[in-house]
């Protein structure tokens, strides 16, 4: 066959490129390897920043965490954007279902009352912790340009984040026939209502945090941990108790997400705090001080929304997640 | 007009400040009408080296491959150092003849206007 | 008038958009070039969504011009029903 | 209850620029530290209109059905060795340009476009910014994994990461981005945005792309019109930046100038290497890169600031002395190659018969004047085994950071260099151009943080004084990714491959 005698002449040169060979030795390497490792610029950059005269443009002495090598931090996903955006495709098109479903069986129109009232007041504001979210994630990715494993990572959860925002809008528009009347509702709820000002000033908090990978501690790690468990749990066994069991059909993708982009996260901080003692009291130091801002910062919400132990329930789960991955007390 | 930073004193470094040269001078050098040679080239020199060396040695070595390098009459070289004539005392050295870091020198040779017409 | 300009894929689903581009703008030059059909008109050039769909014989959606779309030069106005691109001047 | 339908603009207000809110327990000033300072007045970033309005669930399905077609083709060429159909292995040349010298740029535009999209404050540029990042970030990896393929088979692909940071003429697309990033947020957008993506990109991917579809080339077709079609959203946005700022605040309207006059320029320097590609490095020609000006940016370039003349803003003037330059342009920059080709991961080759007399088709002023004769002489002494590479080392532009190969095109004195020099704090410092003195004079304390190759190979900082020991430094594997063409190993490869003697 032509073929064979074809490939018999086509002897490769190379296996991969050169500076995935010295890391990986000199064998074909996946998508994700070329893809990721030594693409971001290191050395002899041209200009100071006119925001930042103190640093190189990509500068890892940003933050207090040091490595020897940044491309110690893996994605456990070895997500690149093209399988990425085809994973997240693939998730956008389930819920797109659920929506649909939602949507065409009215099932809006059989929710209860106290069911409704409370997904408006305290589900929906979560749209604007997930654009505070949104904003965190991209302060790490254009903070950490000088490693293409982690500013990679950090843009896909930041885009991931705005998709969840608008996902959350858009269980507002099912509840309320696509008026948008339940969005301004929530938002009266996220500006004014008490329950929520501890948290909203927690995300401002996290806004003007300078370290990034504080921020990403702040965020990704104290916020998430505790908020998924009041959510995704808490809240969620909630609905499913109060015949709100459609609701959660909505946020299947919020939740499926979240579990998956946590391993994610662990692996960032197993990581960092692993290299050096150093490290890991910055780590352990930033974890004691949001613990307390987000203790403060989500009482009142979870008072509110379901009982006085609920908070004392998501710190357990905070606590586990510390312990797993070694940066617990 | 001057630089709008977030934060007064905004300065970078001047890379190629003469100190970091290890006692050198750059010189540029470029030969009119000789477009065979792209651009004008730069050369790390002694500023005590005479003028006569850089005739003698340097411009050989960046130049000679010219055909028309062989037929240069040096009495006749024009030359200019930073845009200005210059007449060059081959015995001296350069910094006594105003050669400093980053100085550019100009050679016209007239007569030997490049090949073929067209400056090369 | 100054020109506008768009350039799509040349592919059979940009086809059936070029169809359309033709059918509702008559002034509209097509050229086809390596791998890109590159469509001219003075002023402005509208594809709208229902002669795409009419061409296809299926639903098209404006935004999925996104998947074909090469370049284009004008001022974009994007709505449900038309991706329309013009100059001002 | 019956839900009401919604457009696509009602939609994505709701979706996307609702998410905003107003700060009451932080300065929101600590939190977009970096909005005031280039003296952009914002008054009201509500006025704001989106350009598109993908969300995100949209843009994760369209996005991902481009790329399972752009992956499908690239495992389709490798399996296939589709490297075996280009038009001749000297056109491969070219794409390690583009490997080496833009795909790392699109990383730079990703952080950029990062920093951009957490920075400035109001929520729907900020997202569209957004978008553009991770665009950019799918750009160099697309690029990365096209070029894999070809990594195998050829020389000069394989440290280009490596590269980037160091070798001579890489410095020019690294300076340019390094320039824009180091800005304001708003020059940034201006920069890359406007001046570049919306005014500059056509001549980068349109004439290319065709080029490579005109070499067989389908991998590099198939991710640079993939990729455009994302520029197609970014050129946008940089129109929609530069319409907002301008109805935003009079005072904007010279800052905005000021930027477009700079960018403009950059870019076009930039585009050098483009030119050269296009006229001198596809052994398939497609267009010149003077008719690709002509018509991306004489005619599509010249219907935009006819629009945008009711802000104010007027057509660069730099574009008068591009113009004249257009014939000259692709000729001096592959000269300059030519002759130092033994310093550049590429080979380099003088233009048969057949290419010049194209040339001088397409530039009846200037080829046959004044370039054929040049590229007739290096060519008969390569037949004697003389090859002609020049000695010693360039002087470089301050700003531009290209070889001082320019010459007096404004003056119609196309054969004499164009020098131009200005004095800081005691130093002096050459351009190459007017505009790239300008550039330096309005902003010196920036410029000066140049890292100029040239001089930090004499300052010791690259290996040492010797070509032998830069290429060490590069990386580069001196006799294999260097050269002449002829003689080289990627042409006795692709001779065996083929069958020619």
């Amino acid at each position: 066959m032509s073929i064979e005698i074809k490939t018999a002449k086509i002897e490769p040169i190379r296996n991969t490129y050169a500076h995935i060979v010295r890391r990986f030795g000199d064998k074909p390497a996946s998508r994700y390897q070329e893809a990721t490792y030594d693409v971001a610029a290191n050395t002899n950059f041209h200009y100071k920043p006119l925001w930042d005269q103190e640093h190189d443009l990509n500068d890892p002495s940003r933050t207090a965490i040091a490595m020897e090598d940044w491309y110690a931090f893996k994605d456990p996903r070895q997500f690149y954007y093209g399988t990425y955006v085809q994973n997240r495709a693939s998730m956008q098109e389930k819920a797109e279902g659920n929506f649909s479903f939602f949507e065409k069986r009215r099932l809006g129109d059989a929710l209860p009352d106290v069911v409704r009232d409370r997904c408006i007041t305290f589900m929906l504001p979560l749209r604007h912790v997930e654009q505070a979210a949104n904003l965190n994630n991209m302060y790490c990715s254009s903070n950490a340009n000088f490693c293409t494993a982690l500013s990679q990572a950090a843009i896909f959860e930041g885009m991931d984040r705005l998709g969840t925002a608008q996902y959350y809008s858009r269980v507002g528009l099912a509840l309320d026939g696509n008026t948008g009347s339940s969005l301004i509702a929530a938002k009266e709820d996220w500006m004014n209502n008490p329950a929520w000002q501890g948290v909203r000033a927690y995300c401002e908090k996290t806004l003007t945090v300078k370290d990034w990978f504080e921020t990403f501690i702040a965020q990704n790690l104290v916020f998430d941990t505790l908020a998924n468990d009041l959510y995704f749990r808490q809240f969620d066994a909630w609905l499913t108790e109060n015949g709100g069991q459609d609701i959660v059909m909505l946020t299947d993708f919020m939740q499926v997400r979240a579990t998956e982009t946590q391993r994610w996260a662990d692996s960032i901080i197993k990581t960092a705090a692993k290299e050096s003692e150093a490290n890991a009291d910055h780590i352990r130091s930033w974890i004691s001080s949001w613990r307390i801002h987000a203790q403060a910062a989500l009482e009142p919400l979870a008072t509110a929304m379901l009982s006085e132990t609920a908070l004392p329930e998501a710190f357990a789960a905070l606590e586990k997640r510390l312990t797993k991955i070694g940066v617990g007390e | 007009m001057a630089v709008k930073a977030l934060q007064e004193g905004y300065h970078g470094e001047f890379k190629d400040s003469a100190e970091k040269f290890g006692g050198a001078i750059v010189v540029y050098i470029g030969w009119d009408k000789h477009l065979w040679f792209c651009s004008p080239k730069a050369f790390p020199l002694d500023p005590n080296m005479p003028f006569g060396a850089v005739v003698e040695n340097v411009l050989p070595a960046g130049f000679g491959a010219h055909p028309q390098f062989a037929e240069i009459d040096w009495d006749k070289v024009e030359w200019s150092l930073n845009q200005q004539p210059f007449t060059p005392d081959m015995e001296k050295s350069l910094a006594e003849q105003g050669f400093d870091h980053k100085c550019l020198l100009r050679m016209k040779t007239p007569g030997l206007d490049g090949l073929h017409g067209a400056s090369i | 008038m100054s020109r506008v300009q768009i350039g799509l894929q040349d592919n059979d689903e940009s086809r059936y958009i070029v169809a359309a581009i033709e059918e509702d703008n008559p002034t509209a030059i097509v050229h086809y070039e390596p791998a890109l059909i590159r469509i001219e008109n003075e002023g402005h050039l509208q594809i709208n969504r229902e002669s795409v769909s009419e061409q296809m014989g299926m639903d098209w959606d404006v935004q999925s011009i996104h998947v074909n779309l090469v370049t284009l030069t004008g001022n974009i106005d994007e709505d449900d029903d038309y991706f329309r691109i013009e100059w001002a001047n | 209850m019956e839900a009401k339908k919604l457009n696509v603009k009602e939609k994505y207000r709701l979706l996307t620029r609702d998410l905003d809110w107003e700060f009451s327990y932080e300065d929101r000033k600590e939190a977009f530290p970096y909005e005031e300072f280039e003296g952009i007045k914002i008054t009201d970033w509500s006025k704001w209109e989106d350009p598109f309005r993908l969300t995100m669930d949209a843009y994760w399905k369209y996005q991902a059905e481009k790329e399972k077609k752009l992956y499908a083709i690239y495992d389709a060429f490798a399996q296939n060795n589709g490297h075996l159909n280009v038009s001749d292995a000297r056109y491969v040349n070219a794409l390690k340009i583009f490997l080496t010298a833009i795909s790392p740029a699109e990383y730079a535009a990703h952080n950029g476009f990062a920093f951009t999209g957490r920075q400035l404050g109001g929520i729907g540029a900020r997202i569209a910014a957004q978008m553009q990042s991770i665009d950019e970030l799918r750009h160099i990896q697309t690029q990365i994994h096209a070029m894999s393929h070809y990594n195998k088979h050829f020389e000069g692909f394989d440290e280009f990461s490596h590269m980037h940071d160091r070798v001579w003429y890489l410095s020019v697309p690294k300076s340019f981005f390094d320039d824009a990033r180091s800005s304001g947020p708003f020059e940034y957008i201006v920069a890359i945005s406007f001046a570049f993506e919306y005014v500059l990109t056509n001549l980068l991917f349109v004439p290319f792309m065709s080029g490579a579809a005109y070499n067989g080339d389908m991998a590099t077709v198939t991710f640079g019109f993939s990729a455009q079609s994302d520029e197609a959203r970014h050129m946008t946005l940089g129109l929609e930046i530069i319409k907002f700022l301008l109805e935003q605040h009079e005072d904007n309207v010279p800052i905005v100038q000021k930027w477009i006059d700079k960018w403009l320029w950059r870019g076009y320097r930039l585009l050098s290497v483009v030119a050269m590609m296009m006229d001198y490095m596809l052994p398939q020609k497609f267009m010149s890169w003077k008719e690709a000006w002509e018509l991306y940016f004489e005619d599509a370039g010249g219907a935009l600031f006819r629009d945008l003349e009711r802000y104010g803003i007027k057509m660069p003037a730099c574009a008068e002395l591009i113009a004249k330059e257009k014939d000259h342009l692709s000729h001096q920059t592959w000269w300059t190659f030519y002759t130092f080709g033994h310093a550049a991961a590429f080979h380099t080759w003088t233009p048969s018969a057949e290419e010049m007399d194209w040339l001088s088709e397409k530039y009846p002023d200037s080829f046959d004047k004044w370039y054929r004769p040049r590229f007739e002489m290096a060519a008969e002494l390569a037949e004697k085994g003389e090859r002609f590479y020049s000695e010693g080392l360039p002087q470089l532009c301050q700003t531009c950071q290209i070889p001082m190969f320019y010459t007096e095109c404004g003056d119609d004195r196309p054969d004499d260099t164009c020098y131009r020099s200005t004095h800081y704090q005691g130093e002096r410092f050459h351009f190459c151009s007017d505009h790239c003195k300008d550039i330096f004079e309005d902003e010196p304390e920036k410029y000066v943080h140049a890292w100029l190759p040239v001089h930090q190979i004499f300052q010791g900082n690259c290996g040492g004084a010797d070509l032998a020991d830069v290429m060490k430094y590069y990386k580069l594997n001196d006799g294999a990714v260097n050269a002449d063409y002829m003689g080289s190993s990627d042409e006795q490869r692709w001779k065996a491959l083929k069958g020619i003697a």
